[in-house]
């Protein structure tokens, strides 16, 4: 059986959302396949572009048949060329699309509590993975957080998907100033959550991971790398991550992920916006070698 | 439908269209999007003895009309190839052709004779020698830079093969005189050559104010360097004829996107085409370009091997 | 506004941006669209001693983000243009780069005497020695494709002109070893260098089925190539910086069509840039890109002196 | 005082009108400036276009101010990607445009009998030339020719705009089955004109030059060549033309041109597809090569 579709998609809407564009497009058999967490992958610039690679974005939300067929929905943040030319698209202008890519968030087999934590636009796939998981029994706290008040995602969508809602912003335009990772240890404590879900930039990635850990939870992320195919093909978008067996391994987060462990990813290796190969990585180039 | 079948040297292949090695992984994710046995061959990601992670990240670029890579050869080595993906490609009847290279031309020579040694060698179609990676033992100089070490890592290799494996040498385009490299490699044994591979290049971050690459030098793919592609075909193809250089099969590479993509290759000399970067704008790409050049050569009246090299008959003179 | 001053040598320029030599014809043109005197330089297409008709037409072919050409140097030959372009570009008060070439050394060397010896030589501030052309003497092989060439055509130069005549030799990227060929140029006299000069490449008409330029080659250019500019100023310039050879300014051309674009061109060690290809698809390029620069330097609060190869100091340390 | 704009042009409409599209831009300061002859080079793809080179088109008409402001009327055959990304456009759709480049036709000083000849889109310019000419008190005769009917352009319009109309189609679909050159003898004939003004396809100006020359009337002919600036800078769109010296030169079709007196043309360099250096050409390549 088919688990990803290519389709070129209809745009049908195209909203602006604060800081972000919500962008509904037609996309035949896409929702069938879709779990929260997956991402879809957008051509850009149209047939005389000279951009080649595939823009992803986190699948919003899917809906398997709506007035116009099955749509996907997606939020951008424009800011280079291809998301620009997606946030300037127009109802019936076309996109091609690939989707449902990469692994899901794992769901628990039991219903615990579970906190999601969205920073900036990494709000928009936990919407979804909050009814699942609120559809299987799980309590649903969220916290989002952001530089600012428009650059906050589903302020209001986040009061109706979860059981609690906190919001932070750098710069105290709206909830609590501050950083998500200064309000989670509460929310965690509070709620005795057994998974944290997290979406956003890589650092905040990180300071999830030692807060889940520090609070005996398990963190599951979804992480963004740069991403030439998007299909597992060209071995761009590869992070260090331990496997079961204990070792690490460059892997591909576009197919092993985007969705890791937080606590498998060598979070040591990354500064400065370079991934290094650790040491103890299996094939790391040796002293004089590669 | 245009008659695809295509010969090189003593290989016939039901048509033209490859994958271009290290653009299709090892083949499963592609065979979610099309069916790999619908082309040519399938060509691997370049193989190397040992396992290697490859290099820091970021290892992309998007340039215009193209990208940079720096992915340092990332791969599995040969053993795990071998028992994994080379015995999963031939289980779905794939024709494979193997790419490999090593660090020094005994590297290359131990990959080959772990790859003949192995049952599922019954579908490798043809070996592909990688020589456009960095020679250790020649301060690093890609072996193609340099007729004699070209040579070396091609004899070597022949030696381990069974006789009558096809080989191609895959050549940089990164040389003063590609027909100098070209010739070396041919009389070294090698049954054709492949061209090209990308082009170096760099990239600059321009808000770090640093190479954008976390390896600083990629290389460059994409349709931008199909014209460069082209040329060096002609080149090759031209010293060919004109009896420069023994005559040999040419299977070409850079910048494929469209069926009207491949007939410039295949026009220029090329009986076989590979579609790399494209593939990562179309994951369905590699079999489509096979369907646009049966249509353009349809429209045209040709066979694929009418087509081949057709562009030095029809060249004007002057 | 940011300091935009930039220093060659002993010449010091306005600002750092220039057209390229044969993107700009010899200015009245552009001259309708802004002011030339706005640029750092005005750099004038190759003359040679006589006039030349050029190659046969079609003499272009879009490329995806570039174009070939294969216009075939042609031009009035020096006398008229001493008389007529460089009288003109010097009663507007114009900084102008020479670009002159020849078949032989020795028409370099008479090229650059005829210039030498005219009144408007005053509004000269730099020739550029376009050695990326083919050497008669040599099988028409390019004098930038061998070290000893492009000594001998800039030492013979260099005789020609008054002594301290700032001279940048323009380099070709089709060659395995860019910096062997710097080092001989640099090593000969030239003051400078300018990188780089198109890449060879080759379209094929797809309906016709040979190739589109009538005269077959032509040389690629615009955005396509510009990952080739970058990877070229930066290992030069790299050279320079680990003393491997002398010291010396270079002036960056290929592929910018953006303030941004020039700035990867000056981070990756060029002092000035050139803007050639983008002219055509926007005639106000070269002033547009000297206004988006300014901008983007402001931004990073850099002048542009601070700019010239600090890709090199920031690069991360693996 | 400039004589040519570079301005961001808006579409106005796109309609379709036979085998071809009919664009009207606005772009403010173009029409004070043009004369009939002259063309427009446009740039197209938008921000994120693979394809740099800008696409040349006669100008059809141009109209000082109106609704909207200056306009400029082009029409346009789809062939390769650029111009069917423009025929593409929508009402409110941007476009640079610089324009107007090249020599315009010339006008004669007395008011002679003229013919107009155009080939396919070739008419475009002539129905503003035919204005310009009557204006000058000259007699405007038109014959059109193409492949088939739907290749016509403005016929109807041609009826208001000429004194006389003839029609050719290769096929017959309308008017005469032919050539134009099979009818312009008899028109030159009947009408004494001393000028024919002549747009399309080079077969097409070769042979109105022929018919001219043969009837004594002068043969004004606008070329299409290949142009990779259509400003004069890049030398790609030359071909040889006698001057007035007697001497063969490889001149810029987009300055010097595109209308050229058709018996300065050097009619033998053009053959399949390639027009070769003539060996008298000024500084033609020597034996031995340059
Ligand atoms: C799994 C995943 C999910 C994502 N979800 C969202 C989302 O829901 N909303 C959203 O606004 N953005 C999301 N992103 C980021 C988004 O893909 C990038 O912002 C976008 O690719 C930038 O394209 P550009 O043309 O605007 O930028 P440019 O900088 O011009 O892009 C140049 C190249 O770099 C790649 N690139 C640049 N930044 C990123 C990045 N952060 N991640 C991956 N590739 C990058 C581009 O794909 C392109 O190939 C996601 C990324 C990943 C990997
Ligand atoms: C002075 C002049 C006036 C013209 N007037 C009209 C007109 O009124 N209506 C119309 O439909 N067409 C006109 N043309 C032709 C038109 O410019 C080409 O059809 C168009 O450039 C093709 O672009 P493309 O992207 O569709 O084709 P492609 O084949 O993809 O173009 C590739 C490249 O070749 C160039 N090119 C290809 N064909 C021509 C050509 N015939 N002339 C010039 N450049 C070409 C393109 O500009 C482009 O750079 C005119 C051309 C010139 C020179
Ligand atoms: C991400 C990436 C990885 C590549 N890896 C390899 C490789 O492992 N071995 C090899 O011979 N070529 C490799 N190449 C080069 C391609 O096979 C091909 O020669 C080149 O990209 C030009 O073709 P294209 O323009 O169609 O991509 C790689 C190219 C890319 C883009
Ligand atoms: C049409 C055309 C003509 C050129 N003529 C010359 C020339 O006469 N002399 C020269 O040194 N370079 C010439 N060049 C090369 C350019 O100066 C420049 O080095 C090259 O095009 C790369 O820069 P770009 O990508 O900005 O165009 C020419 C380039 C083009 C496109
Ligand atoms: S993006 Fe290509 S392998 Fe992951
Ligand atoms: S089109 Fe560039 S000079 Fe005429």
């Amino acid at each position: 059986m088919r688990d990803v579709v290519q389709v070129r998609g209809e745009v049908v809407a195209n909203r602006r959302v604060g800081a972000y564009h919500h962008l509904t497009v037609v996309a035949p058999g896409v929702a069938e396949l879709a779990r929260p967490g997956q991402f879809v992958a957008m051509a850009v610039g149209g047939p005389t572009s000279a951009n080649l690679l595939r823009r992803s974005f986190s699948l919003h939300r899917v809906s398997p048949s709506g007035a116009y067929g099955g749509t996907l929905d997606v939020v951008i943040a424009a800011k280079g060329e291809g998301t620009q030319w997606l946030t300037g698209l127009r109802p019936h202008d076309e996109v091609d699309v690939v989707a449902p890519l990469g692994r899901p968030f794992p769901l628990p087999t039991e219903p615990v509590a579970t906190v999601l934590v969205g920073g900036g636009y990494g709000s928009a796939p936990l919407f979804w993975l909050a009814e699942v998981l609120r559809e299987r029994g799980c309590r649903v706290e969220m916290v989002l957080g952001a530089a600012s008040e428009d650059r906050l995602f589903g302020v209001v969508e986040a009061r109706r998907s979860a059981d609690g809602v906190t919001i932070t912003t750098d710069d105290g335009s709206a909830g609590t100033k501050g950083w998500v990772s200064d309000v989670l240890p509460e929310v965690i404590t509070r709620t005795g959550a057994a998974v944290v879900y997290g979406c956003g930039p890589m650092g905040m990635l990180r300071s999830i991971t030692e807060v889940a850990s520090a609070h005996g939870a398990v963190a599951q992320v979804a992480v963004e790398e740069s991403m030439a195919c998007g299909v597992g093909v060209c071995m761009t978008c590869v992070m260090p991550v331990t496997g079961n067996d204990g070792l690490t391994r460059m892997v591909r987060s576009c197919v092993e992920g985007p969705v890791f462990r937080g606590d498998r990813l060598r979070w040591d290796a990354f500064d400065d916006g370079v991934c290094r190969v650790p040491a103890d990585t299996v094939g790391a180039p040796r002293p004089g070698g590669h | 439908m245009a008659d695809l079948t295509t010969r090189l040297g003593a290989l016939t292949l039901p048509n033209p269209v490859m994958t271009a090695s290290g653009c299709a992984a090892n083949g499963r994710e592609l065979h979610r999007f099309f069916d790999l046995t619908d082309l040519g061959a399938f060509v691997t990601k370049t193989v190397m003895a040992d396992p290697r992670s490859g290099r820091p990240t970021p290892r992309m670029a998007e340039t215009s009309s193209g990208m940079l890579n720096s992915i340092g050869l990332q791969g599995p080595g040969i053993a795990a190839f071998l028992d994994k993906d080379l015995t999963w490609l031939h289980s779905i009847g794939a024709r494979v052709v193997v790419s490999i290279a090593g660090n020094t031309a005994a590297e290359f020579a131990e990959v080959a004779r772990a790859l003949a040694s192995h049952p599922s060698f019954a579908c490798v179609v043809a070996v592909e020698i990688n020589i456009s990676c960095p020679n250790v033992a020649n301060r690093g100089l890609v072996f193609a830079c340099d007729p004699m070490s070209s040579s070396t890592v091609v004899g070597l290799v022949h030696q381990e093969l069974p006789p009558g494996t096809p080989t191609f040498a895959k050549l940089t385009p990164d040389v003063t005189d590609i027909v100098a490299i070209a010739d070396a490699a041919l009389q070294a044994g090698a049954t054709g050559l492949t061209m090209i591979n990308t082009l170096l290049g760099i990239v600059i971050d321009t808000d770090r104010l640093r190479p954008q690459l976390a390896g600083i030098t990629g290389g460059l793919s994409g349709p931008a360097i199909r014209p460069v592609a082209v040329r060096a075909i002609w080149q090759v193809a031209g010293a060919m004829r004109e009896g420069r250089i023994d005559t040999a099969p040419i299977i070409g590479v850079g910048g494929i996107r469209t069926g009207l993509d491949a007939l410039e290759l295949i026009a220029a000399g090329a009986s076989a085409v590979q579609v790399g970067t494209a593939t990562f704008n179309d994951p369905s790409a590699p079999r489509r370009v096979r369907d646009e050049l049966d249509a353009a050569l349809d429209a045209r009246a040709l066979t694929l091997a009418d087509a081949v090299g057709i562009a030095h008959r029809r060249k004007v003179q002057l």
